[in-house]
């Protein structure tokens, strides 16, 4: 059985483990989901766990690389959200229905 | 919190105080607008109830405490209800990270039977490294209560007024973050207290190698007066306030994104509104007006002269610690008066005339601002005349 | 129990169930406001361990600004209608359940060796404290000057990107041609 | 450590300050009498028609995704000018033109869009 104190003293490999299970979280909404909006947010789920774990690694390090690479990663995050979501609204324009299947229905 | 049980219970107390200070504040905000409009416009304002009409703040809150609770049958009874209390915490959280004074040091004394240590109490609910960029965070949370209130009343006119709000929030939070980045420069620093005591003394700087004083103090405003006038006017369309306050307006949204509500929750907005003013206020004093800080003393001097008079030393820095406080609070009191005195005598922005001046005036503005300033510290430096 | 532990058991709490919350909402709006007390949580452990400016900068650009988009798409679209959230076709979902749990396993392990890599040095187990934003503007703008550069072309790309999608045939704002 | 949990426990506090005193005042106002006319949603006397769901107002996401993009380069903005004061007496010329070229492209983005036409309200 798991000895407690390994619960007690918080190290790198509880915010690894947390940032392990919002990515899981993330991954099974994109899979399970059926409506645009939810798949695109979580998207920005899985990204807040890569961000999570590049911190954690830059604060165990002690170096700033990793807060710097998720800079980069929260400008991409929020470039993709911003086109991703004026698609959204031209599809729904045209077909009425925020369900994935639509896909189903593009021919050519 | 801090190292034992006194600390931490003066640091939730003081948590506590503050956000009831700003709770407390609307009242008596919306007593001085209404006798403040009064004078302006000429009549007598509220004077029935108690002397001056003071006793009509209590009148009001006890009038918004008693009011019928009730929402449109067809309004999400979740999101109608959330959007209130989603006004009111960005205020509450903005606030909390503003120093209203000198931090307090206690010496070591006895009591109950132990000696209890040192003690240095921040005048301010919590002391964040990045005060601003913080700050500027919790007010952006802002549109948030006016989303839900547009979308929970499930209005036509409500959801436009909200969707008018928002976009005009958002549009001039762009030109607001542009204004600070100006002040940083000119100050290098993301934390308050480096700001404000870099405002200290008379205005000096070099010029062809010689140090030139002159006689105003060494504020903000007049290393950025061009900042300090984008900082003001995007400040006053971020709370929603005249001339910037269409999605409100009686004449052609009803009331906006709070037509369905009344009572209480109407008050909850209110709150979230006026907090909102006192932190941008707090902002401007701290930026350009040098904070809490005297004009042309620096606090050295001051907290010598007070540790004069006072023997005990926790009492002197008990004294110069609420001075400033008064000092910062007239500051305050008299940039909500600028709040006040604008919205009743200018008139209100046509919606495009404001999403222009937003995006083709301000920002531009805000943008030229920052290259004029690097650019001047830039040539300063370069040939040997530093700011 | 210090507090330090307990904050960190708080703040995974919040960030998973509210994470959670996110994909299983009945209505877009509440999954929407979940992802705001996901993006709160995470910002509140980058300020836990020693980044202040990331947490603030996290919930200026995901809290303030994409969050915000979404609750405005959702009312635009004017979603009222109550879909159910996790259809119970049996095979489907189970192989939808299936392939990303098989995943997760594949991340576990690389997670664990990720972390056998990055302590090789022998960083410290107890976490070392790192706040200074300056040292961190320092090397933003030495080390990384392309990627900056590069960062602000790429805005441009989408800038340019959005609106003529705005403005395509199809789209909200159409101008005269 | 110390401000997550001042901000913490200021959070809690608002929420709970509103919360607490909207279920207190609607317990103590007067019984609510539900007629379906007080009910309908306010539209200054008139008994509204549902129209389908307003395609007027589209237009405001265009704002929103705007809004993010320049917020991300406002962002960018915050360390260089930290730093900017500091590294002037290092490698000044160094520092300028990084920034003015940053700054270039951000004005090309903004001229673009206020000449597309995206900036007209109707």
């Amino acid at each position: 059985m798991l000895d407690l104190n390994e619960f007690m003293h918080i190290g790198i490999h509880h915010y690894i483990a947390l940032s392990l299970i919002l990515f899981a979280v993330g991954m099974m909404g994109v899979m399970i989901r059926t409506n645009v909006l939810i798949i695109l947010m979580s998207i920005e789920l899985m990204l807040n766990a890569v961000n999570l774990s590049f911190v954690t690694f830059s604060h165990y390090n002690k170096n700033f690389d990793g807060q710097i690479i998720v800079f980069f990663v929260m400008t991409i995050a929020a470039a993709e959200a911003a086109v991703g979501l004026a698609l959204v609204v031209l599809i729904f324009k045209h077909v009425k229905t925020l369900n994935v299947r639509f896909f189903e229905k593009l021919r050519g | 919190m801090g190292q034992d049980g006194f600390e931490t219970t003066i640091n939730l107390i003081k948590l506590l105080l503050i956000f009831l200070a700003m709770i407390q504040a609307v009242p008596v905000l919306v007593w001085v607008e209404r006798r403040g409009s009064a004078f302006i416009q000429d009549r007598f304002g509220p004077n029935r109830v108690g002397p001056l009409g003071l006793m009509q703040l209590l009148a009001d809150a006890v009038k918004f405490i008693f009011k019928e609770e009730f929402s449109p049958n067809k309004s999400v009874r979740a999101i109608y209800y959330m959007a209130p209390v989603a006004a009111l915490v960005p205020a509450a959280l903005a606030l909390g990270a503003l120093p209203l004074s000198t931090p307090i040091h206690v010496a070591p004394f006895e009591w109950l039977g132990r000696s209890w240590g040192p003690y240095t109490f921040e005048m301010q609910s919590f002391d964040i490294p990045v005060g601003i960029v913080y700050v500027l965070a919790a007010s952006s949370l802002g549109v948030y209560g006016l989303l839900l209130a547009g979308w929970g009343s499930s209005n036509k006119y409500s959801l436009m007024g909200a969707l008018r709000a928002s976009a005009q929030m958002m549009s001039y939070e762009l030109s607001l973050g542009l204004s600070v980045v100006g002040t940083i420069l000119v100050f290098g620093s993301l934390d308050f207290h480096t700001i404000i005591k870099a405002q200290e003394g008379f205005m000096h700087f070099h010029l062809f190698g010689s140090e030139i004083q002159i006689f105003l103090p060494n504020w903000g405003i007049f290393y950025q007066p061009l900042a300090a006038i984008i900082f003001v006017v995007a400040v006053f369309a971020e709370s929603n306030r005249l001339p910037f306050d269409l999605p409100e307006a009686e004449g052609e949204l009803v009331a906006g994104f709070h037509t369905e509500y009344g009572g209480f929750k109407l008050l909850l907005f209110f709150m979230g509104e006026y907090g909102h003013m006192i932190v941008a206020s707090g902002l401007f004093s701290i930026f350009y007006l040098g904070g809490y800080g005297l004009p042309w003393v620096d606090t050295i001097t001051v907290t010598e002269f007070f540790s004069g008079i006072f023997s005990h030393s926790t009492t002197a820095s008990i004294v110069t610690s609420i001075f400033y406080l008064v000092l910062f609070l007239i500051k305050i009191a008299l940039f909500i008066w600028l709040f006040m005195w604008v919205r009743w005598s200018l008139p209100r922005f046509k919606y495009d005339r404001l999403m222009d001046l937003g995006w083709k005036t301000l920002m531009p503005l805000a943008l030229f601002n920052i290259i004029l300033t690097a650019s001047i510290m830039f040539l300063a430096h370069f040939i040997h005349w530093g700011v | 129990m210090e507090s330090s532990v307990l904050l960190f058991y708080v703040l995974a709490a919040l960030i998973l169930i509210s994470a959670v919350g996110v994909i299983s909402a009945a209505n877009a709006i509440y999954s929407a406001l979940c992802l705001v007390t996901t993006m709160f949580g995470v910002a509140g452990v980058f300020l836990n361990l020693g980044a202040p400016f990331i947490g603030a900068v996290q919930v200026i650009v995901y809290a303030g600004a994409v969050v915000v988009l979404f609750v405005m798409i959702v009312m635009l679209l004017d979603l009222k209608k109550k879909e159910r959230p996790l259809q119970s076709r049996s095979v489907s979902s189970g192989i939808k359940v299936a392939i990303p749990a098989l995943l997760v396993g594949i991340v576990v392990a690389a997670a664990q060796m990720s972390i056998d890599f990055a302590t090789q040095e022998g960083a410290a187990q107890s976490g070392g404290f790192l706040v200074s934003t300056k040292e961190l503007a320092q090397l933003l703008l030495s080390k990384y000057l392309f990627a900056f550069e590069a960062i602000s072309l790429l805005i441009l790309v989408v800038i340019v990107g959005a609106i003529s999608l705005a403005r395509s045939p199809g789209g909200t704002h159409v101008g005269p041609q | 450590m110390v401000p997550l949990i001042a901000i913490m426990v200021i959070t809690v506090l608002a929420t709970l300050f509103g919360a607490a005193l909207l279920f207190f005042v609607s317990k103590v106002g007067p019984k609510v009498k539900i007629s379906e006319i007080k009910s309908l949603s306010y539209e200054c006397g008139l008994v509204g028609e549902e129209k389908k769901s307003t395609k007027v107002s589209v237009k405001f996401y265009l704002v929103a995704i705007l809004f993010i993009l320049f917020d991300i380069e406002i962002i960018f903005l915050y360390p260089w000018a930290i730093i900017y004061n500091d590294m002037l007496t290092t490698n000044a010329v160094f520092i300028f033109s990084e920034m003015m070229v940053f700054m270039a492209v951000l004005l090309f983005g903004l001229f673009y869009v206020w000449r597309s036409g995206a900036l007209r309200w109707d």
